[in-house]
């Protein structure tokens, strides 16, 4: 029987499989069940694995090789944000589609891209909105490692802390490289940045490898929640894997998703991945919701448009609604983000999040608000058929 | 003591030593003539294992050491000063004199004194890293890091070479001392004739791998030797 | 802030003043209602009212303890007895539906406040101290006079000197006390002199005296320049920290690479297979012999050592030593095996981070005048130490250590010395490969325990030994401290990402003032 | 050759005045001081470690005297110049130990040492003129290497080396040549053949050669200055040297 | 004279590279463009792709062997002058894009617009010029090395230590390269190329003439490499290489000859990179990356030192069994076949794929030469 493939797109060497491992794991898993459900349209999924090694133009040269040569019918893949912008090219020039499940700087509509992550809108501003309301938090520290997506994340919160009033002596900025690992000084530092006699709160945006030595640094220096709350955008349940966190109780993440909250479909979900997984101690995290949800669009646009071509699974995609696992229903939007709730958690002793906060489905913004160059901006790819629409001059291509 | 059975040497397919035999006796001193290039070092290197030989055989007192490796050899009780001195450069003197500890029993294990008689210039540099050394210093180390493994056997490749004429005096008397002590076998690679005629019990001469000449040097004609390693 | 008037009351001595019923009622509704402003408010409740369980409450609710549900409020024992949380009385059986009542970070600093009044007056001098460190950064007004009569009692010098800090932290910011209370509170503030005294007296609210004002501005330029020095001390003491980390890094590789001459590409991978032998030692303890945990790190050193040891001389047989000689084919040969070696712990124990813990000694900072000294790096600092002492004794004053330099000079003439060449090797590829494995235990402390914690610092170990220059073992101890305290004194200024940048530079730089590292073999006998 | 340079401090090739130097406190050499005049020969001998190697050392660049003067050709102070340019102005050298360039043919060494203009571009567009191959030829020939010609150097023998060192030697065409023990590992008759070489050449360029072997330097038949503990002890004709009691005493020997 | 220093020294093998090269140049576009994709012979955009980045990492192995292999210089930082070169081909393709992109800004390209940045820094200027642009493609690998390497050689720094800096220069260019501040797109880089002097990147056209351009821009690095070891000068580095010292003492000045080869290479791997970011679509500062520089060494010690030819073979064999190695079935474990490939070339293949293969043909035909013995190695 003729099978459809579908490609899998993550590093499972070098140094993002730490993170990426993962998600091919769960992709095989969803595949796997699919199958068990008869398959999609009728034909059994066959999932083609590829490793691209953490590097960024293996990445465009594997993508290649999924649809030119294994000719898969979508690919779900990708970590980091320049990973994505190597293949999106390749994408484009042989028409297939990607969905890609990791929170990312935004600034993006693509046509053959599906963003199942968070955007700027749907992490990093409810959580400094929740410090503010709850921890009463007056003074910040944006902390990140230098790349793009920290650097953007900051900037959009820089913009949106000084519009509600917070003083630029309030905002501390810190960068540090990938892999950053003596962080004595910095965490030193926001220990003095916070004795100013102003409630204070980090805002990290620092990345992977990074962050275990981070927090075992705040631990060690004796920064606790109750005094200097860290809020994270990159650190889930598999990051705090790596570390005891009976030191860091009650600092915070912001996701869309986490293992412990409690609703049937999540319980289902990580009962059916510690089987999978045949260790109880398994983890689930944000990512991996994301290529839940992904997954579940891109088969209901698939016996939607009856098809597995690109171009019609691609039309029929927008409108799509899939059940996310927090207990509500995220829909694809035109723009090719998706409406998921924003949940903050505290870091408990056992190494999963308390949920402390969360909203109802927020809409992803391709084009953050806070920005002058995209204000004006959005993706629709139903009505306009365009990535980057001006909403000033009605026309599509940017300004 | 030391009898060396015939043997072939190739460097890659190039032909060093052609069936090359040699003998050396506990309390005589052998020695080696030829012309440069005709396989003195490497018939060395063969007997200390510096070099696989293809052919033949080497014994040393009474067992086939052919296939031993350099360091059981020299546990066996060979002893090599090389040509080109190879001391250790970034070793102290002091160190690489203690070098010549390996093979020997702990309660062995320390410099004769005699040494620093024979090689005074030595004792007042013990701390110098032999690298630094004068050639002709080097070369006194060498000879004298030999000596403290108390060996059986004593390989000597062109020991004069680059010394000050006292001192290959000195180094002469030294291998006769150790001739007459009558506990060691030594062979002796020379150029200069009248110092290898003066020390040496037997000859050999080479020329182009091959041993062309040979005997007791009391019954060699010293000028059909000298006209073999003439140019 | 929560209302401690009656705070005495609480006392077990004076037990006998009760609040109302009703507001108790509202309390323990509150507390199942699962919302944290609720939660808040019940404690304030019960501490208002001097709810003679209070204590009991609000510490169970501290650790988790305190359950709810289904209009039972519950207090687990540390014991697992269930006691009903209003009477505490014994409870016969567990009420269905108990949840515990969840804490945010605003309930716990509530808690922390109301558990540092009550802690005032506890017998043991440690749990004043700690209760007066709460009062102080709570600044609870209502605890005064509590305060007060627990100043007038301690007799504790230690104790007595964080009460009167922690009164101090009150009055200062108290608008009604007296003037010369509140210049005494600054001078208390300012002999303290630390970070969070600065903290406490820039909190002065703006209607203060101008007296108090210059006072306060004083004391702060005082503490600010004492912190000041203490500053350039703390970076010194971390630039030193992380040049031990450095050492520890790169020592394995002064003696492979250093002394042997082998361009190890796999040294990351020996530090690592130390840091996954330190995981496996706990997770041992973890599972079998909770006891021994804070001895996991002294079992895990000498079996890192082997490990990466053994692992080290079957590489050095199997492969290195028949490249001798062609040293830059070592380093082909050595990016395989480390490639190798990451992609078989991925394959064992998964691409993630691991868990390694901290033993109780090295966990927490303590201060040392100005100075805040983390456990952890204050044992590595002497650990590295230690290591560099031993591997030096070793190297200069044990024979092995003669063999070792004697065969990496001229191997052929080693063993024309008799020395066993072949034993030579391996023992020594396999001391500085056990080496590594000993700095993957220390790593692990403060990094992450994945496959690719080598090659973080595969580099970082080379610039070490080469700046240091090669094959000295001193060069590399003073290339490692040079190397992070020159980090640790541009980071400041520069930032981390363009300090390290400037570091870069700077040994690019240096190399050009000395082409064989900072501390060259000089002469002769270099060319040689 | 050059005496008349103007300018010119000395009428000497080489001079060397008051040239001390010691390593880590131990002092090599100490108030050296010896003049070379164009077109002489000179042998110096002296005990292991009277300094004779660093002397070329200091000569070529190699090592830099802590005081002293040296100068060539009458102008050119040498300690201000590197190893590259002290070759060029005309100075060949030929290791004690010997040192060739083992990857490269006999031939190519030859060609690599024949004198020529060491510029890049001259390297990177060279063609071997007829005038040069025969040159090399000719110097294969003396050095009795012709028929090994294309071995690479590294699997000379010892003695052969020596041979092929000198032979660079003498493609350098150098004004001075300083030959360090150029004997040394040659059977008697070479060393005879060496000496020879030698005085053909000192015909027309001034030599510095270091030999402990005294035939050979009585084969040469030049003046001798011995050196010891850094600095001249004698200086004359061999046979006067010779009987000097200190030089017997800590160089030659009874 | 040019001609001449061109096919100077041209051997067998030399020749059949070349004309390898020359009929991949010519028939694989062909094949692409005019054989229908079902055509047994068709060759598929994709593998044509993949292969013209082979071929630019095979460039890029030349000119490290022209360093390494004939030099001695073991230059751990060669990606640098790689990735400069592809930064400066970058610039040129983000300013072609003009006004199409996502922000529509004319000249700032997306990143900057982004970043709130108002005008062009002044290092971007020139960069809409074709010329200008590869006159920087040579330029600027070419000038850091000039400059980096007229200290470094004069200060006589060598072996490993140089290996190091040139590792610590590539680190800090890559740490620099990562801040968006420095204006050339931080971590994603450049990207989201349109045009190439006018024509479609994306088009199979331009593929085909993208991959012709890489075997013509091969043969011509292969022949000025080949003309540089072959001439005198390729002797004079060589005994450089052996001993350094003994080759000033016959008055070579040894930083110059250093300084020419090390720039010269630095110009051909930037020309590499120029021609690897049109056909890989991005440049990012992970090429700057120590590893992807070591990497780089690895081919050249895979494929046989000293031989350019082996060089460029040994990028492409390690590259391709890196495509096929991450692929299918062997792909969680494709880091142990890598890894048991490096090592077995080096414990069976002393000198690389070329020099063994090379041995055993001479063997098979005449008996060989007496090489040195183990004991003369050469200096590094
Ligand atoms: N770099 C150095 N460090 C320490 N001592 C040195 C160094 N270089 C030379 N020496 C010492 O300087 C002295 C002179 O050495 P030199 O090589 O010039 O002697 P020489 O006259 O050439 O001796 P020989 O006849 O043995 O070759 C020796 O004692 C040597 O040990
Ligand atoms: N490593 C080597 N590789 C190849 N050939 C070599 C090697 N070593 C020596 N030979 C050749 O083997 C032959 C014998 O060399 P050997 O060194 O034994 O000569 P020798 O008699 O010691 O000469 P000398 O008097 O010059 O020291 C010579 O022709 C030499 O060129
Ligand atoms: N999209 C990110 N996290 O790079
Ligand atoms: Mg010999
Ligand atoms: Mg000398």
């Amino acid at each position: 029987q003729e099978t459809i493939k579908v490609g899998i797109l993550h590093s499972l060497s070098g140094t993002m499989a730490i993170s990426e491992t993962t998600l091919k794991d769960v992709m095989l898993m969803l595949i796997d069940e699919q199958n068990k459900k008869g398959g999609v349209l009728g034909k059994k999924l066959e999932a083609v694995v590829v490793d691209p090694a953490s590097n960024w133009p293996l990445f465009a040269e594997k993508a290649r090789e999924l649809i030119a040569k294994d000719k898969v019918s979508a690919v779900f893949g990708c970590w980091t944000s320049v990973s994505r912008k190597s293949v999106l090219p390749v994408f484009k020039e042989l028409n297939s589609i990607l969905f890609y499940p990791v929170q990312y700087e935004g600034e993006e509509s693509e046509r053959n891209v599906f963003y199942t992550g968070a955007a700027p809108n749907q992490q990093a501003i409810p959580a400094v909105d929740y410090l503010a309301k709850e921890e009463k938090v007056q003074r910040w520290v944006l902390a990140g490692t230098d790349y793009v997506y920290p650097r953007t994340t900051n900037k959009v919160l820089e913009a949106y802390l000084k519009s509600k009033g917070v003083k630029a002596e309030d905002i501390m900025i810190n960068y540090t490289p990938f892999g950053h690992s003596d962080w004595q000084t910095i965490v030193s530092d926001i220990k003095k940045f916070g004795s100013a006699g102003k409630k204070t709160a980090v805002v990290s945006t620092i990345n992977g490898d990074a962050n275990v030595p981070f927090y075992k640094e705040l631990g060690n220096q004796g920064i606790k929640a109750t005094d200097i709350p860290v809020v994270a955008f990159s650190v889930g349940e598999e990051e705090l894997a790596g570390i005891d966190t009976k030191p860091l109780l009650g600092h915070l993440a912001a996701w869309n998703y986490f293992q412990s909250v409690k609703t049937p479909e999540n319980e289902a979900f990580i009962k059916q991945w510690k089987a999978y997984k045949k260790n109880e101690k398994a983890v689930t995290n944000d990512p991996m919701e994301a290529h839940v949800i992904g997954f579940a669009m891109w088969v209901k646009a698939v016996e939607k448009a009856k098809s597995f071509d690109p171009d019609k699974v691609i039309d029929a995609l927008p409108g799509i609604e899939a059940p996310n696992l927090t207990g509500g229903v995220s829909k694809m939007l035109p723009n090719h983000h998706i409406t998921k709730p924003v949940l903050i958690g505290e870091i408990k002793a056992d190494g999963q999040f308390d949920v402390v906060s969360k909203t109802g489905l927020v809409a992803g913004d391709a084009w953050s608000k806070e920005l002058d160059g995209s204000k004006d901006l959005i993706g629709d790819w139903v009505e306009k058929k365009c990535g980057n629409f001006n909403v000033k001059t009605g026309k599509c291509g940017g300004a | 003591m030391l009898s060396v059975d015939a043997i072939d040497l190739h460097y890659g397919a190039a032909q060093a030593l052609r069936r090359v035999s040699v003998t050396a006796e506990i309390g005589k001193v052998t020695c080696v003539m030829g012309r440069n290039g005709v396989g003195k070092t490497s018939l060395m290197r063969a007997i200390v294992g510096h070099q696989a030989i293809s052919g033949g055989k080497i014994s040393f007192g009474g067992e086939d050491i052919s296939k031993l490796r350099s360091e059981d050899r020299a546990r066996a009780g060979i002893a090599y000063v090389p040509q080109g001195r190879e001391v250790f450069p970034l070793l102290s003197v002091k160190e690489n004199l203690e070098t010549g500890y390996a093979p020997l029993p702990r309660k062995e294990r320390y410099v004769p004194s005699e040494l620093f008689d024979l090689f005074p210039v030595l004792k007042s540099m013990l701390g110098r890293r032999g690298g630094d050394l004068s050639g002709g210093q080097q070369q006194q180390l060498a000879i004298a890091r030999a000596l403290v493994t108390r060996p059986k056997l004593l390989v000597l490749d062109e020991p004069t070479e680059g010394i000050q004429p006292s001192i290959i005096k000195d180094i002469g008397r030294a291998i006769d001392y150790l001739r007459s002590k009558g506990d060691m076998a030594i062979v002796l690679v020379e150029q200069y004739f009248d110092f290898a005629r003066d020390l040496a019990d037997t000859m050999f001469v080479m020329e182009r791998g091959e041993v062309v000449l040979s005997g007791p040097m009391a019954e060699l004609d010293a000028n059909q030797v000298q006209r073999l390693i003439q140019v | 802030m929560i209302a401690l008037a009656t705070l005495l009351a609480l006392q077990p001595s004076a037990a006998s003043a009760q609040g109302s019923p009703q507001a108790a009622d509202e309390a323990f509704t509150r507390l199942g209602a699962d919302s944290f402003s609720d939660t808040n408010r019940a404690i304030e409740i019960l501490i208002a009212n001097a709810h003679p369980q209070a204590a009991i409450i609000i510490e169970a609710l501290a650790d988790g303890r305190l359950l709810a549900g289904g209009g039972a409020v519950v207090v687990k024992t540390k014991d697992g007895k269930l006691l009903d949380a209003r009477t505490g009385a014994a409870l016969a059986s567990e009420p269905p539906g108990l949840g515990a009542v969840r804490l945010n970070n605003g309930v716990r600093r509530n808690i922390q406040a109301a558990l540092g009044g009550l802690g005032l007056l506890n017998p043991d001098a440690g749990k004043r101290i700690a209760a007066a460190e709460a009062v102080f950064k709570s600044r609870d007004v209502s605890v005064l006079p509590v305060l007060e009569t627990a100043i007038g009692k301690e007799t504790d010098t230690r104790a007595k000197a964080a009460l009167r800090q922690a009164q101090a932290a009150i009055l200062i910011a108290k608008a009604d006390a007296p003037p010369f209370d509140r210049l005494a509170a600054v001078d208390v503030l300012r002999e303290r002199g630390d970070q969070d005294a600065l903290a406490t007296l820039r909190s002065l609210p703006g209607d203060a005296t101008s007296a108090l004002k210059d006072a306060q501005a004083r004391a702060i330029t005082d503490i600010e320049g004492k912190l000041a020095l203490w500053r350039t001390a703390q970076n010194l003491w971390y630039g030193l920290s992380l040049g031990s980390v450095l050492l520890l890094a790169a020592i394995g590789l002064a003696i492979t690479f250093g002394v042997m001459g082998v361009i190890n590409m796999a040294h990351g991978e020996m530090v690592m297979l130390g840091a996954y032998t330190t995981f496996i030692v706990q997770e041992v303890i973890r599972t079998r012999f909770p006891g021994l945990f804070d001895y996991s790190l002294a079992i895990a050193l000498p079996l890192a050592f082997l490990v990466a040891a053994l692992v080290g001389i079957a590489i050095e047989r199997g492969v290195i030593r028949f490249l001798y000689g062609r040293p830059l084919e070592t380093l082909l040969a050595t990016w395989g095996i480390s490639l190798i070696l990451q992609q078989a712990v991925r394959t064992a124990f998964g691409p993630t981070n691991r868990e390694v813990g901290a033993p109780a000694f090295m966990s927490g900072a303590f201060d040392l005048g100005g100075l805040a000294i983390t456990w952890n790096r204050l044992w590595i600092i002497v650990f590295a130490a230690l290591v560099f002492g031993a591997l030096l004794a070793i190297l200069k004053l044990t024979p092995i250590g003669l063999q070792m330099r004697a065969v990496t000079q001229n191997r052929r003439m080693a063993s024309a010395m008799g020395i066993r060449t072949g034993r030579v090797d391996a023992l020594t590829f396999g001391l500085g490969s056990g080496v590594a494995g000993l700095a993957g235990v220390a790593l692990s402390q403060i990094d992450n325990v994945s496959p690719n914690l080598g090659q973080s610092y595969i580099i970082d170990s080379f610039m070490v030994v080469v700046f240091g220059g090669v094959g000295n073992l001193w060069g590399t101890l003073v290339g490692a401290m040079t190397l992070g305290i020159a980090n640790k004194l541009l980071e400041p200024y520069a930032g981390a990402v363009l300090g390290k940048i400037a570091l870069l530079v700077f040994i690019i730089l240096f190399i050009q003032k000395r082409p064989r590292g900072l501390f060259a073999q000089k002469g002769r006998a270099v060319e040689a | 050759m050059n005496a008349s340079v103007p300018g010119a401090l000395t009428s000497s090739l080489l001079y060397l005045d008051g040239v001390s130097v010691s390593f880590d406190g131990f002092k090599a050499i100490r108030g050296l001081s010896l003049t070379i005049e164009p077109g002489e020969m000179r042998a110096i001998i002296g005990p292991n470690g009277a300094g004779k190697t660093t002397m070329m050392d200091i000569i070529t660049g190699k090592t830099r005297p802590d005081v002293g003067t040296v100068m060539f050709g009458g102008s050119v102070d040498l300690t201000k110049l590197d190893e590259a340019a002290i070759a060029n102005l005309g100075i060949g050298r030929k290791f004690q130990k010997p040192t060739v360039f083992d990857f490269h043919s006999i031939e190519d060494n030859i060609l690599l040492a024949l004198k020529s203009k060491r510029t890049v571009a001259r390297t990177l567009f060279w063609k071997t003129a007829a005038a040069d191959a025969k040159r090399i030829d000719d110097i294969l020939g003396i050095i009795k290497l012709g028929d090994a010609r294309d071995r690479l150097a590294g699997s000379l023998s010892h003695g052969q080396k020596q041979w092929l060192e000198i032979g660079m030697l003498l493609a350098q065409d150098p004004k001075l040549l300083l030959v360090d023990e150029p004997a040394a590992g040659m059977t008697d008759g070479e060393t005879a053949e060496t000496a020879t070489l030698l005085k053909e050449i000192a015909k027309d360029h001034s030599v510095i050669v270091v030999e402990h072997d005294m035939g050979f330097i009585r084969e040469l038949g030049v003046k001798v200055t011995v050196l010891h503990e850094g600095s001249v002890l004698a200086e004359g004709p061999l046979d006067q040297v010779s009987a000097n009691e200190r030089v017997v005493e800590v160089y030659l020997g009874r | 004279m040019i001609t001449r220093f061109l096919i100077q020294g041209m051997d067998k093998r030399g020749l059949v590279f070349l004309a390898v090269l020359a009929v991949l140049a010519v028939l694989v576009p062909l094949a692409n463009l005019l054989l229908p994709p079902g055509s047994l012979l068709h060759v598929p955009t994709s593998t044509m792709s993949l292969w013209g980045k082979y071929l630019c990492y095979a460039l890029l192995a030349i000119s490290l062997d022209l360093v390494w292999g004939y030099c001695g210089i073991l230059s751990l930082g060669h990606g640098a002058f790689f990735a400069l070169g592809g930064y400066a081909m970058g610039m040129y393709l983000m300013r072609q894009i003009g006004s199409r992109g996502t922000y529509g800004n004319p000249i700032l390209p997306d990143f900057m617009v982004f970043l709130n940045w108002s005008e062009l820094p002044w290092y971007w200027y020139g960069f809409s010029s074709f010329p200008f642009a590869m006159l920087m493609v040579l330029a600027v690998p070419g000038l850091l090395a000039f400059v980096f390497g007229w200290f470094a050689f004069r200060s006589r720094v060598t072996g490993v230590y140089l290996s190091i800096i040139t590792q610590a220069l590539t680190y800090a260019l890559l740490l620099a390269f990562f801040r968006n501040d420095m204006g050339f797109g931080g971590n994603n880089g450049l990207t989201d190329f349109k045009e190439i002097v006018g024509f479609n990147v994306q088009a199979q056209s331009t593929r085909a003439a993208l991959f012709s351009m890489t075997c013509v821009m091969l043969i011509a690095g292969f022949l000025i490499a080949r003309g540089i070891v072959s001439s005198k000068l390729g002797k004079v580095v060589i005994a450089i290489r052996d001993a350094e010292s003994r080759t000033r003492f016959l008055g070579y000045r040894v930083d110059r000859f250093k300084l020419f080869v090390f720039t010269v290479s630095a110009c051909m791997a930037g020309v590499a990179g120029a021609l690897y970011v049109p056909q890989v679509g991005i440049i990012n500062p992970s090429e700057f990356a120590p590893a992807n520089s070591i990497e780089t060494v690895i081919w050249v010690a895979v494929g046989g030192r000293g031989t350019l030819v082996g060089a460029a073979l040994g990028a492409v064999v390690v590259n391709y069994a890196k495509t096929v190695f991450t692929s299918g079935f062997m792909a969680p474990y494709w880091l142990f076949a890598l890894g048991a490939l490096f090592v077995f070339v080096t414990l069976f293949m002393p000198k690389g794929i070329l020099g063994t293969a090379q041995d055993w043909w001479a063997r098979r035909k005449a008996p060989p030469k007496p090489s040195p013995a183990a004991e003369p190695a050469p200096a590094e």
